[in-house]
């Protein structure tokens, strides 16, 4: 998946990372064919570049040597809401059909299933990033026909469409899971299946989505991590397996 | 510390411990739940280890966050058990970090709102009454507000500041001069005492000024297990351990007794951590200063 | 200078040259004059003597300010013969410093307007229909409210950057961060170009990170008689002698002649100075750096 | 003028510091009765220990040796906004009968007869600052009985009282000249005599007045500044008599 999503990224790209697997294709990206990525953290450094896989999003190794520490209402305000961000990563409990995702609850609001973290930056981040990634595993329950809470807006929310909402960013252009990948529809906003994994079949796929997915009619493959890229990331990136599993 | 705490924060308090990633003074709260105050409203964007500390402890009525997460390891599960009904009540008000950053930002600047480009879409609006709207006044847009956040009291961790409260921070400066100059009353908490000579000496770096300072309290190592840049290291470890003592209310209550209600201060808390500061001090990488003659 | 003027400051263009009274970028002002740009829109809280002279040149088709004196001398007479009807004409659109820091604040955040406590009973909502005011979703209370502003180029000037364009600023730093993120265009000119390991040594320090800059330019003594905290002192002679330069059309038109279209940049202005940098050049005053390690 | 304004001010204030006669009354004030003095300089300046005296707000000798440099953001928002400034310095061409306080024109604003710098920072500190102390020198042209602009407001702005306008702070509390110290009337907000120089009489102050210019019952004498303060003015403060006349 963290190679998958390092593909996306393109050099000299301005970059909203978040922590884990994206925080891995970031750099496994800046480490092979994107020298030039700017790594900006919510926690307020930019040009970020971590000398150890960092465990937060406020990791002390985030700051040192980066270009820039601001303020979290500059990082909001001058760097997301002017549009600065041209791509952002997104995770989370559930995805939807639309690429709505919820960080907040399972459940009823008032009275929880599970009690996920929230928000955090996701919301404005869905919001504001020129185009996101989003980065989930594939399972009926956390691909849902409908999100149980609407936390990051995708591309149709509640039955409205995302260019009717005034949002500035494209929204999930991407959906890269451990099986496949999901885009967007041109024109309906729908996810469908574009691109699989070696030796996955689209029902394979399907199985773990909770609504009955669309595919492309020419479905591409997606090529597996070289040897570089493995290297890269077991002995140099993640080598105590935080978070490659 | 537990002067400036009995004298600043009163039961019923809105009480702010800020400091994102960086700098969350725990000192401070491990002294709140010492002195057993009650019925606080606990705001701050993640309310982190300390803040799910506190509301095991009793201590809070009500969280007003924006990430409620064990950052890179999982739940603050006291938090989640109140929240999933399984636990004490807890009133929740949420937004998103945008969302609190602007509630601070509105506070310190005394504007009784503030306005972003947000939540369009989402559920947000839809659970909290306080996330509103308001007409631009020149392109007629419609654009999200959300209420100024003062609160009684803030605690900020800082890495130095004069006896008079002029406080230097570097490294990660989160929402800290916002949730300053928002508060009625404001404790510093900070690492090292230093002449007012050497706050003069770099005058940019002054984050806090001391007119907005109630309190400044000398706290040594009073951020761990979060850290302070330039002085210790973040103790992941013990945000990973915080998974399973939290999880187990019987191990979370055995831990507040031996570091929290077990001990007078946090000199003795650190003594009850032995080889901690040797593992965590930070290695020396110090910058060059620059020119201020004229 | 001349290159990034050429691709960045066009006829019509609005500009910012932003700096209070520290780090006003003179050279750049100049070489704006060189290339006869015509019917900009010039913005900046303290138009100062830089504007002052750009509007005798007949650079300027509108100013948009708050303040437009001469620093502890008095007139500003180039704007004051536009402004009294007895020059060319100048548009004028007026604020006070507040409202200029909001409507950069409300650019560098891209909303369309910002919201502040401020113009009661005042003339000038009278007398700029820009200022207009907006009702609290929360107390129903009534606002002032200034419109963005978003500058075509905003020039600042810094003691220095690397070849990114990341910029390091101490001493006043202003409106300059706002005006640089509101901007479409940045050129920043700095009196020192540094290796990126000196900024990243201290990311505390800077200002306007490089994906916000559109060219950097290299120009030492680039804001006298302006100055530059740690390099120069501020030439207050000159602005004495500015008042009876710029009362008289004649002389301050010899000004020009000398000092900006008689010379092909900075390098020849500074040789046309003699005893100037020894005069102004700043002594050391050094302060400490602080410990990034962790 | 320099020396009663000095004498306004209490130890410990955080005093919003106009350059000229009120920096010179502030430093004074710092170098007798009031050390603690907290000097904020609109151009980011705070806790400024000017080792000379500053010949404009943006003095780099009233950063090096500061407390603190911010923003001006922070200036007017996080200080000034906040209601941390206890105390304002006014001046201006025009002071009328309410303390209005013009420094944008002298006539009509579209064609004026002289057009003054404008407000600066001069609008937001009439209506922040805690109390304001206006100083200018008696003239029946500086001292209409309408201010030509309304660029700082007082106590009654084009017939409105004050505290219908919703204004923080509580305005002009004197009037310092070089003849007399002028206080508004606590109930109408009018201007009046309170306390002359030694050796001014009521008469001549009003001849320096563009209107009917009350007077309370008993005025108060102003004593002339010791022998220390003149020392202090003339030989350390301001040796170029760049503001003494």
């Amino acid at each position: 998946m963290a190679t998958v999503a390092a593909r996306e990224l393109r050099d000299g790209e301005v970059v909203f990372v978040g922590i884990g697997l994206p925080n891995l294709a970031c750099n496994l990206a800046r480490a092979t064919h994107a020298p030039n990525l700017v790594l900006i953290y919510e926690s307020g450094a930019v040009g970020a570049v971590p000398e150890r896989l960092p465990v937060s999003i406020g990791d002390p190794a985030l700051v040192t040597g980066s270009l820039m520490v601001c303020g979290m209402a500059d990082v909001f305000q001058c760097f997301l809401q002017n549009g600065r961000i041209e791509v952002g990563f997104l995770g989370g409990a559930q995805v939807d059909r639309w690429g709505n995702i919820n960080t907040t609850v399972i459940g009823d609001y008032a009275h929880p299933k599970v009690r996920l973290p929230g928000s955090g930056g996701a919301t404005e981040i869905a919001a504001h990033a020129r185009r996101t990634l989003v980065m989930a595993k594939l399972d009926p329950r956390a691909f849902p026909e409908q999100v149980d809470f609407l936390t990051s807006p995708g591309h149709r929310c509640r039955g409205v469409p995302r260019r009717e909402l005034g949002l500035p960013g494209a929204g999930p252009v991407k959906v890269i899971t451990d099986k496949a990948v999901l885009e967007a529809d041109p024109r309906s906003g729908e996810l469908m299946l574009t691109a699989v994994y070696p030796g996955v079949t689209p029902d394979e796929v399907r199985a773990g989505v909770g609504w009955p997915l669309m595919a492309r009619t020419t479905l591409l493959g997606v090529a597996p991590p070289d040897g570089r890229d493995l290297r890269l990331l077991r002995e140099v990136l993640d080598p105590k397996k935080l978070f490659l599993k | 510390m537990a002067a400036a705490v009995a004298a600043h924060v009163h039961d019923g308090d809105t009480v702010v411990i800020e400091g994102f990633t960086h700098l969350i003074c725990f000192a401070a709260g491990h002294e709140i739940i010492r002195q057993r105050r009650r019925d606080l409203t606990l705001a701050r964007l993640t309310p982190d280890l300390i803040y799910d500390q506190m509301i095991a402890a009793g201590c809070a009525k009500k969280l007003v966050f924006s990430w409620a997460g064990n950052p890179g390891v999982g739940s603050l599960h006291a938090f989640r058990r109140a929240a999933e009904g399984k636990g004490p009540p807890l009133e929740l008000e949420e937004y998103s970090h945008f969302g609190m950053v602007a509630r601070f930002q509105a506070g310190a600047a005394r504007l009784p709102f503030w306005t972003l480009r947000d939540y369009a879409g989402t559920d947000l609006p839809r659970v909290n009454a306080a996330i509103r709207s308001v007409t631009c006044p020149y392109t007629g847009e419609t654009l999200a507000t959300v209420p100024a956040l003062n609160p009684d009291v803030t605690i900020v961790h800082a890495q130095r500041a004069d006896a008079a409260g002029n406080t230097q921070i570097w490294g990660l400066v989160g929402v800290q001069k916002e949730a300053a100059f928002a508060s009625s009353r404001v404790i510093v908490v900070v690492e090292e005492l230093v002449d007012t000579a050497v706050i003069r000496a770099d005058p940019n770096r002054t984050l806090i000024p001391g007119i907005a300072v109630s309190a400044v309290v000398v706290e040594p190592w009073g951020a761990h297990p979060s850290y302070a840049q330039g002085f210790y290291d973040r103790d992941n470890d013990f945000y990973v351990r915080w998974e399973g003592i939290s999880r187990d209310p019987a191990r979370l209550e055995a831990y507040l007794e031996e570091f929290v209600y077990g001990v007078p201060d946090r000199a003795a808390y650190l003594a009850r951590h032995p080889g901690l500061t040797g593992r965590l001090r930070a290695r020396t990488q110090v910058c060059a200063g620059v020119n201020y003659g004229f």
